[in-house]
Protein backbone atom coordinates (compact mmCIF):
# COMPACT_ATOMS: atom_id res chain seq x y z
CA UNK A 1 0.00 0.00 0.00
CA UNK A 2 2.72 2.44 1.22
CA UNK A 3 4.78 1.56 -2.04
CA UNK A 4 1.73 3.33 -4.46
CA UNK A 5 2.21 6.35 -3.24
CA UNK A 6 5.76 6.76 -5.42
CA UNK A 7 4.32 5.07 -8.76
CA UNK A 8 2.38 8.49 -9.87
CA UNK A 9 5.66 9.80 -9.15
CA UNK A 10 7.45 7.77 -10.86
CA UNK A 11 5.13 7.86 -13.72
CA UNK A 12 5.66 12.07 -13.95
CA UNK A 13 9.85 11.38 -13.23
CA UNK A 14 9.69 9.49 -16.72
CA UNK A 15 7.61 11.59 -18.15
CA UNK A 16 9.56 14.65 -17.44
CA UNK A 17 12.87 13.00 -18.27
CA UNK A 18 11.88 11.83 -21.71
CA UNK A 19 10.60 15.48 -22.42
CA UNK A 20 13.51 17.50 -21.35
CA UNK A 21 15.76 15.23 -23.69
CA UNK A 22 13.39 15.18 -26.62
CA UNK A 23 12.26 18.74 -26.81
CA UNK A 24 13.86 20.28 -29.50
CA UNK A 25 13.99 23.97 -27.91
CA UNK A 26 16.29 24.43 -25.44
CA UNK A 27 14.25 27.14 -22.86
CA UNK A 28 11.40 24.38 -22.25
CA UNK A 29 13.82 21.98 -21.99
CA UNK A 30 15.57 23.93 -19.03
CA UNK A 31 11.82 24.21 -17.67
CA UNK A 32 11.03 20.99 -17.80
CA UNK A 33 14.28 19.65 -16.26
CA UNK A 34 13.35 22.07 -13.27
CA UNK A 35 9.88 20.50 -12.87
CA UNK A 36 11.87 16.98 -13.06
CA UNK A 37 13.94 18.26 -10.11
CA UNK A 38 10.59 18.88 -8.29
CA UNK A 39 9.40 15.64 -8.72
CA UNK A 40 12.68 13.83 -7.41
CA UNK A 41 12.71 15.80 -4.47
CA UNK A 42 9.59 14.58 -3.69
CA UNK A 43 10.30 11.35 -4.45
CA UNK A 44 13.27 11.39 -2.12
CA UNK A 45 10.77 12.97 0.22
CA UNK A 46 8.79 9.65 -0.11
CA UNK A 47 11.67 7.97 0.53
CA UNK A 48 12.73 9.19 3.85
CA UNK A 49 15.70 11.17 2.82
CA UNK A 50 14.75 14.56 3.76
CA UNK A 51 17.76 16.24 3.41
CA UNK A 52 18.86 14.99 -0.38
CA UNK A 53 15.44 16.30 -1.12
CA UNK A 54 16.27 19.07 -0.22
CA UNK A 55 19.33 19.61 -1.82
CA UNK A 56 17.71 18.53 -4.80
CA UNK A 57 15.06 21.04 -4.41
CA UNK A 58 17.64 23.93 -3.62
CA UNK A 59 19.99 22.98 -6.57
CA UNK A 60 18.20 21.06 -8.97
CA UNK A 61 14.52 23.88 -9.31
CA UNK A 62 16.00 26.70 -8.07
CA UNK A 63 19.86 27.11 -9.21
CA UNK A 64 20.05 25.02 -12.00
CA UNK A 65 16.77 26.25 -13.51
CA UNK A 66 18.66 29.69 -13.00
CA UNK A 67 22.01 28.91 -14.06
CA UNK A 68 20.86 27.21 -17.41
CA UNK A 69 18.40 30.12 -17.99
CA UNK A 70 21.43 32.86 -17.86
CA UNK A 71 23.62 30.73 -19.77
CA UNK A 72 20.99 29.89 -22.86
CA UNK A 73 20.23 33.76 -22.93
CA UNK A 74 23.56 34.50 -23.20
CA UNK A 75 24.41 31.77 -26.22
CA UNK A 76 22.11 29.80 -28.84
CA UNK A 77 18.88 28.56 -27.84
CA UNK A 78 18.23 26.15 -30.70
CA UNK A 79 19.39 22.38 -29.77
CA UNK A 80 22.34 22.18 -32.09
CA UNK A 81 23.85 19.07 -32.13
CA UNK A 82 27.93 18.70 -32.86
CA UNK A 83 27.83 15.15 -33.46
CA UNK A 84 26.05 12.76 -36.63
CA UNK A 85 23.07 11.34 -36.08
CA UNK A 86 25.11 7.89 -37.43
CA UNK A 87 25.34 7.15 -33.69
CA UNK A 88 21.33 6.47 -33.11
CA UNK A 89 21.50 2.72 -33.97
CA UNK A 90 24.29 1.60 -32.20
CA UNK A 91 22.58 3.83 -28.97
CA UNK A 92 19.32 2.11 -29.36
CA UNK A 93 21.42 -1.36 -29.20
CA UNK A 94 24.28 -0.31 -26.68
CA UNK A 95 21.96 1.17 -24.12
CA UNK A 96 18.60 -1.35 -23.43
CA UNK A 97 21.72 -3.74 -23.20
CA UNK A 98 23.64 -1.78 -20.76
CA UNK A 99 20.09 -1.38 -18.82
CA UNK A 100 19.50 -4.87 -18.53
CA UNK A 101 23.17 -5.80 -17.62
CA UNK A 102 22.51 -3.40 -14.99
CA UNK A 103 19.06 -5.05 -13.78
CA UNK A 104 20.73 -8.26 -13.70
CA UNK A 105 23.59 -6.78 -11.34
CA UNK A 106 21.14 -5.27 -9.08
CA UNK A 107 19.16 -8.90 -8.83
CA UNK A 108 21.75 -9.96 -6.43
CA UNK A 109 21.53 -6.54 -4.23
CA UNK A 110 20.35 -7.11 -0.44
CA UNK A 111 16.66 -6.65 -0.82
CA UNK A 112 15.23 -2.56 -0.28
CA UNK A 113 15.24 -2.11 4.08
CA UNK A 114 16.63 -5.92 4.23
CA UNK A 115 18.28 -5.74 8.08
CA UNK A 116 20.50 -9.22 7.18
CA UNK A 117 22.18 -6.79 4.58
CA UNK A 118 25.53 -6.21 5.28
CA UNK A 119 25.57 -2.20 5.22
CA UNK A 120 22.36 -2.56 8.32
CA UNK A 121 24.47 -4.68 10.34
CA UNK A 122 27.90 -3.50 11.39
CA UNK A 123 27.90 0.23 10.75
CA UNK A 124 24.54 1.43 10.77
CA UNK A 125 22.54 0.29 14.21
CA UNK A 126 26.03 2.39 16.14
CA UNK A 127 24.79 5.86 14.60
CA UNK A 128 20.74 4.19 14.87
CA UNK A 129 21.22 3.97 18.40
CA UNK A 130 23.37 7.19 19.27
CA UNK A 131 22.43 9.93 17.17
CA UNK A 132 19.12 10.88 18.65
CA UNK A 133 21.45 11.19 22.22
CA UNK A 134 24.41 12.71 20.69
CA UNK A 135 23.00 15.59 18.34
CA UNK A 136 19.26 15.46 19.91
CA UNK A 137 17.99 15.43 16.08
CA UNK A 138 14.95 13.46 15.25
CA UNK A 139 16.22 12.92 11.61
CA UNK A 140 19.51 10.44 11.60
CA UNK A 141 20.03 11.46 8.03
CA UNK A 142 20.65 14.71 8.97
CA UNK A 143 22.75 14.19 12.27
CA UNK A 144 25.58 11.67 10.01
CA UNK A 145 25.01 14.70 7.55
CA UNK A 146 25.16 17.76 9.83
CA UNK A 147 27.08 16.39 12.86
CA UNK A 148 29.08 12.99 12.20
CA UNK A 149 30.62 13.98 9.11
CA UNK A 150 30.14 17.75 9.75
CA UNK A 151 33.69 18.87 7.81
CA UNK A 152 32.65 16.98 4.86
CA UNK A 153 29.81 18.21 4.45
CA UNK A 154 31.47 21.74 4.88
CA UNK A 155 34.33 21.49 2.46
CA UNK A 156 31.41 20.00 -0.14
CA UNK A 157 29.93 23.43 0.56
CA UNK A 158 33.28 25.24 0.26
CA UNK A 159 33.47 23.71 -3.50
CA UNK A 160 29.84 24.31 -4.16
CA UNK A 161 30.46 27.66 -3.51
CA UNK A 162 33.71 28.54 -5.59
CA UNK A 163 31.85 27.42 -8.23
CA UNK A 164 28.65 29.75 -7.67
CA UNK A 165 31.36 32.33 -7.44
CA UNK A 166 32.84 31.17 -10.92
CA UNK A 167 29.70 31.13 -12.18
CA UNK A 168 28.53 34.89 -11.55
CA UNK A 169 31.86 35.95 -12.37
CA UNK A 170 32.02 34.17 -15.93
CA UNK A 171 28.43 35.03 -16.67
CA UNK A 172 28.42 38.83 -15.22
CA UNK A 173 31.68 38.79 -17.45
CA UNK A 174 30.01 38.87 -20.73
CA UNK A 175 27.95 41.57 -20.05
CA UNK A 176 30.26 44.22 -19.99
CA UNK B 1 -8.46 7.30 4.68
CA UNK B 2 -5.54 5.96 3.25
CA UNK B 3 -7.06 5.56 0.05
CA UNK B 4 -8.91 8.99 0.33
CA UNK B 5 -5.36 10.31 0.61
CA UNK B 6 -4.42 8.24 -2.33
CA UNK B 7 -6.83 9.05 -4.65
CA UNK B 8 -6.22 13.20 -3.69
CA UNK B 9 -2.86 12.25 -4.69
CA UNK B 10 -3.06 10.78 -8.00
CA UNK B 11 -5.62 13.58 -8.95
CA UNK B 12 -2.95 16.20 -7.82
CA UNK B 13 -0.30 13.81 -10.15
CA UNK B 14 -2.94 14.56 -12.78
CA UNK B 15 -3.10 18.21 -12.53
CA UNK B 16 0.03 18.05 -12.72
CA UNK B 17 0.42 16.81 -16.01
CA UNK B 18 -1.97 20.15 -17.32
CA UNK B 19 0.57 22.17 -16.06
CA UNK B 20 3.61 20.65 -17.50
CA UNK B 21 1.48 20.41 -20.33
CA UNK B 22 1.89 24.25 -20.54
CA UNK B 23 5.29 23.95 -19.74
CA UNK B 24 6.03 21.89 -22.65
CA UNK B 25 3.52 23.93 -24.82
CA UNK B 26 3.74 27.68 -23.88
CA UNK B 27 3.25 29.81 -26.37
CA UNK B 28 5.82 32.42 -24.44
CA UNK B 29 8.19 31.18 -21.61
CA UNK B 30 5.95 33.58 -18.93
CA UNK B 31 3.63 30.71 -19.98
CA UNK B 32 6.43 28.17 -19.04
CA UNK B 33 7.61 30.59 -15.79
CA UNK B 34 3.63 30.35 -14.75
CA UNK B 35 3.33 26.48 -15.40
CA UNK B 36 6.23 25.76 -13.30
CA UNK B 37 4.68 28.15 -10.24
CA UNK B 38 1.77 26.21 -10.52
CA UNK B 39 3.79 22.70 -10.41
CA UNK B 40 5.74 23.93 -7.02
CA UNK B 41 2.47 24.85 -5.64
CA UNK B 42 1.21 21.56 -6.48
CA UNK B 43 4.35 20.38 -4.80
CA UNK B 44 3.86 21.77 -2.09
CA UNK B 45 0.31 20.34 -1.15
CA UNK B 46 2.35 16.98 -2.41
CA UNK B 47 4.83 17.22 0.49
CA UNK B 48 2.01 18.06 2.98
CA UNK B 49 -0.08 15.11 2.16
CA UNK B 50 2.32 12.87 2.07
CA UNK B 51 3.81 13.89 5.30
CA UNK B 52 0.29 13.20 6.73
CA UNK B 53 0.01 10.22 5.16
CA UNK B 54 3.43 8.90 7.02
CA UNK B 55 2.82 10.63 9.96
CA UNK B 56 5.25 13.06 9.87
CA UNK B 57 3.54 16.31 9.09
CA UNK B 58 6.78 18.02 11.13
CA UNK B 59 9.44 16.90 9.01
CA UNK B 60 7.66 17.77 5.92
CA UNK B 61 6.37 20.63 6.51
CA UNK B 62 9.91 22.01 6.77
CA UNK B 63 10.71 20.83 3.47
CA UNK B 64 7.61 22.45 1.84
CA UNK B 65 8.75 25.84 3.51
CA UNK B 66 12.15 25.43 1.79
CA UNK B 67 10.40 24.82 -1.07
CA UNK B 68 8.09 27.83 -1.17
CA UNK B 69 11.20 30.31 -0.34
CA UNK B 70 12.69 28.96 -2.79
CA UNK B 71 10.44 28.69 -5.83
CA UNK B 72 10.26 32.88 -4.76
CA UNK B 73 13.59 33.16 -5.37
CA UNK B 74 13.89 31.39 -8.38
CA UNK B 75 10.95 33.18 -9.79
CA UNK B 76 12.01 36.42 -9.00
CA UNK B 77 15.31 35.59 -10.68
CA UNK B 78 13.54 34.77 -13.46
CA UNK B 79 10.66 37.48 -13.82
CA UNK B 80 13.90 40.07 -13.46
CA UNK B 81 16.06 38.62 -15.51
CA UNK B 82 13.28 38.38 -18.75
CA UNK B 83 12.36 41.92 -17.31
CA UNK B 84 16.09 43.33 -18.12
CA UNK B 85 16.08 41.58 -21.38
CA UNK B 86 13.14 43.00 -22.77
CA UNK B 87 12.06 40.48 -25.61
CA UNK B 88 9.39 37.54 -25.47
CA UNK C 1 25.21 52.62 19.42
CA UNK C 2 22.44 49.83 19.54
CA UNK C 3 19.56 51.35 19.86
CA UNK C 4 16.63 48.77 20.61
CA UNK C 5 13.02 50.05 19.46
CA UNK C 6 9.52 49.09 19.69
CA UNK C 7 10.02 48.09 16.16
CA UNK C 8 12.32 45.37 16.89
CA UNK C 9 11.28 44.21 19.80
CA UNK C 10 7.85 43.33 17.83
CA UNK C 11 9.81 41.86 15.26
CA UNK C 12 11.74 39.42 17.27
CA UNK C 13 8.71 38.32 19.09
CA UNK C 14 6.74 37.72 15.30
CA UNK C 15 9.83 35.97 14.40
CA UNK C 16 10.61 34.11 17.79
CA UNK C 17 7.04 32.43 17.74
CA UNK C 18 7.66 31.19 14.29
CA UNK C 19 11.14 29.70 15.36
CA UNK C 20 9.30 28.17 18.12
CA UNK C 21 6.54 26.58 15.82
CA UNK C 22 8.79 25.43 13.32
CA UNK C 23 11.54 24.05 15.38
CA UNK C 24 9.13 22.27 17.57
CA UNK C 25 11.36 21.51 20.66
CA UNK C 26 12.14 22.93 24.09
CA UNK C 27 15.51 22.50 24.60
CA UNK C 28 17.09 25.73 26.42
CA UNK C 29 19.90 25.64 24.02
CA UNK C 30 17.62 25.56 20.84
CA UNK C 31 15.37 27.89 22.09
CA UNK C 32 18.48 30.56 23.25
CA UNK C 33 19.71 30.24 19.51
CA UNK C 34 16.04 31.25 18.47
CA UNK C 35 15.78 34.31 20.51
CA UNK C 36 19.29 35.88 19.60
CA UNK C 37 18.49 34.55 15.60
CA UNK C 38 15.30 36.91 16.01
CA UNK C 39 16.13 39.45 17.59
CA UNK C 40 19.57 39.66 15.11
CA UNK C 41 17.28 39.19 12.03
CA UNK C 42 14.93 42.06 13.58
CA UNK C 43 18.04 44.42 14.09
CA UNK C 44 19.47 43.88 10.59
CA UNK C 45 15.63 44.84 9.27
CA UNK C 46 14.64 47.49 10.87
CA UNK C 47 14.91 51.09 9.88
CA UNK C 48 14.06 51.04 6.03
CA UNK C 49 10.63 51.40 5.86
CA UNK C 50 9.63 55.51 5.54
CA UNK C 51 6.74 55.57 7.80
CA UNK C 52 7.56 54.12 11.71
CA UNK C 53 6.16 50.85 12.18
CA UNK C 54 2.69 51.21 14.54
CA UNK C 55 0.96 48.69 16.37
CA UNK C 56 -2.75 50.08 16.02
CA UNK C 57 -2.77 49.45 12.21
CA UNK C 58 -1.14 45.81 12.33
CA UNK C 59 -4.08 44.99 15.07
CA UNK C 60 -6.69 46.81 12.74
CA UNK C 61 -5.16 44.48 9.51
CA UNK C 62 -6.13 41.66 11.92
CA UNK C 63 -9.91 42.77 11.26
CA UNK C 64 -9.51 43.53 7.63
CA UNK C 65 -7.91 40.34 6.58
CA UNK C 66 -11.46 38.14 7.19
CA UNK C 67 -12.96 40.82 4.84
CA UNK C 68 -10.43 40.07 2.21
CA UNK C 69 -10.73 36.34 2.45
CA UNK C 70 -14.80 36.66 2.47
CA UNK C 71 -13.95 38.73 -1.39
CA UNK C 72 -11.32 35.85 -2.12
CA UNK C 73 -14.00 33.25 -1.78
CA UNK C 74 -16.83 35.39 -4.06
CA UNK C 75 -14.38 36.78 -6.34
CA UNK C 76 -13.52 32.58 -7.02
CA UNK C 77 -16.70 31.67 -7.16
CA UNK C 78 -17.39 34.19 -9.97
CA UNK C 79 -13.93 32.82 -11.66
CA UNK C 80 -15.40 29.85 -11.71
CA UNK C 81 -18.17 30.22 -13.74
CA UNK C 82 -16.75 32.18 -15.75
CA UNK C 83 -13.71 29.66 -16.84
CA UNK C 84 -16.45 26.47 -16.57
CA UNK C 85 -18.89 28.71 -18.64
CA UNK C 86 -18.90 27.71 -22.62
CA UNK C 87 -19.11 30.35 -24.69
CA UNK C 88 -16.01 31.40 -22.61
CA UNK C 89 -17.43 34.89 -21.99
CA UNK C 90 -14.18 36.87 -20.75
CA UNK C 91 -13.12 40.67 -21.67
CA UNK C 92 -9.78 41.02 -20.30
CA UNK C 93 -9.22 45.09 -20.01
CA UNK C 94 -6.60 47.10 -18.41
CA UNK C 95 -7.34 49.39 -15.59
CA UNK C 96 -5.27 52.69 -14.95
CA UNK C 97 -5.93 52.83 -11.29
CA UNK C 98 -4.90 56.57 -9.21
CA UNK C 99 -4.91 55.78 -5.57
CA UNK C 100 -5.01 58.35 -3.24
CA UNK C 101 -3.35 56.20 -0.46
CA UNK C 102 -0.24 58.23 0.94
CA UNK C 103 2.00 55.58 2.62
CA UNK C 104 4.38 52.93 0.85
CA UNK C 105 3.14 50.20 3.25
CA UNK C 106 -0.34 51.19 2.65
CA UNK C 107 -0.17 51.12 -1.25
CA UNK C 108 1.73 47.84 -0.75
CA UNK C 109 -0.94 46.26 0.90
CA UNK C 110 -3.44 47.47 -1.73
CA UNK C 111 -1.15 45.59 -4.48
CA UNK C 112 -1.12 42.50 -2.81
CA UNK C 113 -5.09 42.47 -2.16
CA UNK C 114 -5.86 43.43 -6.03
CA UNK C 115 -2.96 40.21 -6.88
CA UNK C 116 -4.44 37.83 -3.78
CA UNK C 117 -7.97 38.21 -5.19
CA UNK C 118 -9.02 36.49 -8.44
CA UNK C 119 -10.02 38.00 -11.44
CA UNK C 120 -7.42 41.14 -10.65
CA UNK C 121 -3.90 41.07 -11.12
CA UNK C 122 -1.57 43.99 -10.19
CA UNK C 123 0.76 44.50 -12.60
CA UNK C 124 2.72 47.78 -12.45
CA UNK C 125 3.22 50.40 -9.63
CA UNK C 126 4.37 54.04 -10.45
CA UNK C 127 4.44 56.03 -7.20
CA UNK C 128 0.97 56.40 -6.91
CA UNK C 129 -0.24 54.49 -10.10
CA UNK C 130 -1.27 51.07 -10.56
CA UNK C 131 -2.00 49.19 -13.54
CA UNK C 132 -4.66 46.41 -13.00
CA UNK C 133 -5.06 43.47 -15.26
CA UNK C 134 -8.90 42.48 -14.70
CA UNK C 135 -10.61 39.06 -15.97
CA UNK C 136 -13.39 41.61 -16.82
CA UNK C 137 -15.92 44.14 -15.86
CA UNK C 138 -17.37 43.10 -12.85
CA UNK C 139 -13.66 41.82 -11.24
CA UNK C 140 -12.45 44.86 -11.52
CA UNK C 141 -15.66 45.98 -9.56
CA UNK C 142 -14.28 46.19 -6.11
CA UNK C 143 -11.20 48.62 -7.64
CA UNK C 144 -13.54 51.01 -9.31
CA UNK C 145 -16.04 51.93 -6.73
CA UNK C 146 -13.06 52.40 -4.72
CA UNK C 147 -14.28 49.98 -2.31
CA UNK C 148 -10.85 48.07 -1.40
CA UNK C 149 -9.05 51.19 -1.41
CA UNK C 150 -11.08 52.76 1.56
CA UNK C 151 -10.96 49.76 3.45
CA UNK C 152 -7.15 50.07 3.04
CA UNK C 153 -7.64 53.53 3.81
CA UNK C 154 -9.13 52.73 7.06
CA UNK C 155 -6.94 50.42 8.33
CA UNK C 156 -3.57 53.15 8.06
CA UNK C 157 -5.94 55.75 9.13
CA UNK C 158 -5.63 58.12 5.90
CA UNK C 159 -7.91 60.23 4.27
CA UNK C 160 -9.29 59.38 1.09
CA UNK C 161 -11.72 61.96 1.00
CA UNK C 162 -13.42 62.29 -2.80
CA UNK C 163 -13.63 65.66 -4.11
CA UNK D 1 -13.52 15.46 12.65
CA UNK D 2 -12.12 13.73 9.77
CA UNK D 3 -15.57 14.35 7.55
CA UNK D 4 -14.80 17.89 7.75
CA UNK D 5 -11.20 17.70 6.66
CA UNK D 6 -12.00 15.17 3.72
CA UNK D 7 -15.16 17.87 3.04
CA UNK D 8 -12.44 20.77 2.94
CA UNK D 9 -9.82 18.56 0.38
CA UNK D 10 -12.53 18.19 -1.74
CA UNK D 11 -13.60 21.68 -2.23
CA UNK D 12 -10.18 22.59 -2.42
CA UNK D 13 -9.52 19.61 -5.03
CA UNK D 14 -12.76 21.45 -7.12
CA UNK D 15 -10.81 25.09 -6.95
CA UNK D 16 -7.68 23.23 -8.13
CA UNK D 17 -9.26 21.54 -11.04
CA UNK D 18 -11.21 24.89 -12.09
CA UNK D 19 -7.86 26.37 -12.30
CA UNK D 20 -5.69 23.87 -14.09
CA UNK D 21 -9.17 24.05 -16.57
CA UNK D 22 -8.69 27.60 -17.07
CA UNK D 23 -4.95 26.99 -17.54
CA UNK D 24 -5.49 24.90 -20.60
CA UNK D 25 -8.73 26.98 -21.91
CA UNK D 26 -7.67 31.29 -20.78
CA UNK D 27 -5.80 32.51 -24.10
CA UNK D 28 -3.18 34.26 -22.76
CA UNK D 29 -0.37 34.75 -20.19
CA UNK D 30 -2.23 37.84 -18.01
CA UNK D 31 -5.73 35.50 -18.17
CA UNK D 32 -3.78 32.05 -17.27
CA UNK D 33 -2.12 33.96 -14.34
CA UNK D 34 -5.86 34.82 -13.35
CA UNK D 35 -6.17 30.83 -12.97
CA UNK D 36 -2.95 30.24 -11.26
CA UNK D 37 -4.01 32.69 -8.80
CA UNK D 38 -7.29 30.72 -8.26
CA UNK D 39 -5.08 27.92 -7.38
CA UNK D 40 -2.99 29.52 -4.94
CA UNK D 41 -5.44 31.71 -3.27
CA UNK D 42 -8.48 29.35 -2.43
CA UNK D 43 -7.47 25.94 -3.65
CA UNK D 44 -4.39 25.43 -1.66
CA UNK D 45 -6.18 27.20 1.28
CA UNK D 46 -8.71 24.32 1.59
CA UNK D 47 -6.81 21.54 1.05
CA UNK D 48 -4.25 22.84 3.40
CA UNK D 49 -6.90 23.52 6.00
CA UNK D 50 -8.51 20.46 5.26
CA UNK D 51 -4.81 18.60 6.01
CA UNK D 52 -4.37 20.92 9.19
CA UNK D 53 -8.38 20.03 10.35
CA UNK D 54 -6.89 16.00 10.07
CA UNK D 55 -4.38 16.70 12.43
CA UNK D 56 -6.17 18.14 15.28
CA UNK D 57 -5.48 20.63 17.48
CA UNK D 58 -1.49 20.11 17.44
CA UNK D 59 1.70 21.84 17.00
CA UNK D 60 1.75 20.25 13.75
CA UNK D 61 -1.56 22.47 12.81
CA UNK D 62 0.69 25.57 13.63
CA UNK D 63 3.54 24.65 11.38
CA UNK D 64 0.67 24.18 8.51
CA UNK D 65 -0.80 27.23 9.22
CA UNK D 66 2.84 28.97 8.60
CA UNK D 67 2.95 27.26 5.23
CA UNK D 68 0.09 28.51 4.31
CA UNK D 69 0.99 31.87 5.78
CA UNK D 70 4.12 31.67 3.52
CA UNK D 71 1.90 30.77 -0.08
CA UNK D 72 -0.16 33.56 0.89
CA UNK D 73 2.71 36.15 1.21
CA UNK D 74 4.62 34.80 -1.46
CA UNK D 75 2.81 33.98 -3.61
CA UNK D 76 1.16 37.56 -5.26
CA UNK D 77 4.62 38.89 -5.71
CA UNK D 78 5.52 35.77 -7.90
CA UNK D 79 2.76 36.80 -10.13
CA UNK D 80 3.15 40.77 -9.68
CA UNK D 81 6.89 40.16 -10.82
CA UNK D 82 6.02 37.49 -13.80
CA UNK D 83 3.35 40.15 -14.85
CA UNK D 84 5.24 43.01 -14.68
CA UNK D 85 8.13 41.54 -16.90
CA UNK D 86 5.63 40.02 -19.27
CA UNK D 87 4.24 43.80 -19.57
CA UNK D 88 8.08 45.54 -19.48
CA UNK D 89 9.05 43.09 -22.29
CA UNK D 90 5.94 44.17 -24.50
CA UNK D 91 3.60 41.97 -24.47
CA UNK D 92 -0.46 42.75 -24.76
CA UNK D 93 -3.06 41.68 -23.33
CA UNK D 94 -5.44 39.59 -25.41
CA UNK D 95 -8.93 41.10 -26.49
CA UNK D 96 -11.71 39.58 -28.12
CA UNK D 97 -11.58 40.12 -31.96
CA UNK D 98 -14.56 43.07 -32.61
CA UNK D 99 -16.65 42.08 -35.41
Amino acid sequence: MTFSFEVPLLILLILTAAGAILVKDLVPAVFILGSYSFFLALVWACLGAVDVAFVEAVVGAGLATVFFLLTLFRTAQKDTRLYPSSYRGAALIGLPLLGFLILYAANDLPKFGDPASPASVHVSPVYLENSLHDTRTPNVVTSVLMDYRALDTLIETVVIFTAGIACALLLGRSRE
Amino acid sequence: MKFFFLFVLIALAVLILVYLYRVVQGPTIYDRVLGLNGISTKAIILLVLIGTVYERVDMFVDISTGYALLNLVGALAIAKFLEQRGSV
Amino acid sequence: MLKVTMEMLLKTAALFIIWLILSGTSHPFNVGLGLVASFVVAWLNSGHADSPFRLVPALRMLWYLPWLFGRIVQSSLHLTALILHPALPIAPTLIYYRTRLQSQAAIVLLGNSITLTPGTITGEVNEQELVVHALDEESGHDLTTRRLEQKIAHVFQEQTSSE
Amino acid sequence: MSALAIALILAGLFFLVVAAIGMLRLPDVFTRCHALSLTDSLGAFLVLAGLAVYQGFSLNLLKILVVLMLIYLLNPVIAHATIRAALRSGLRPWRRESP
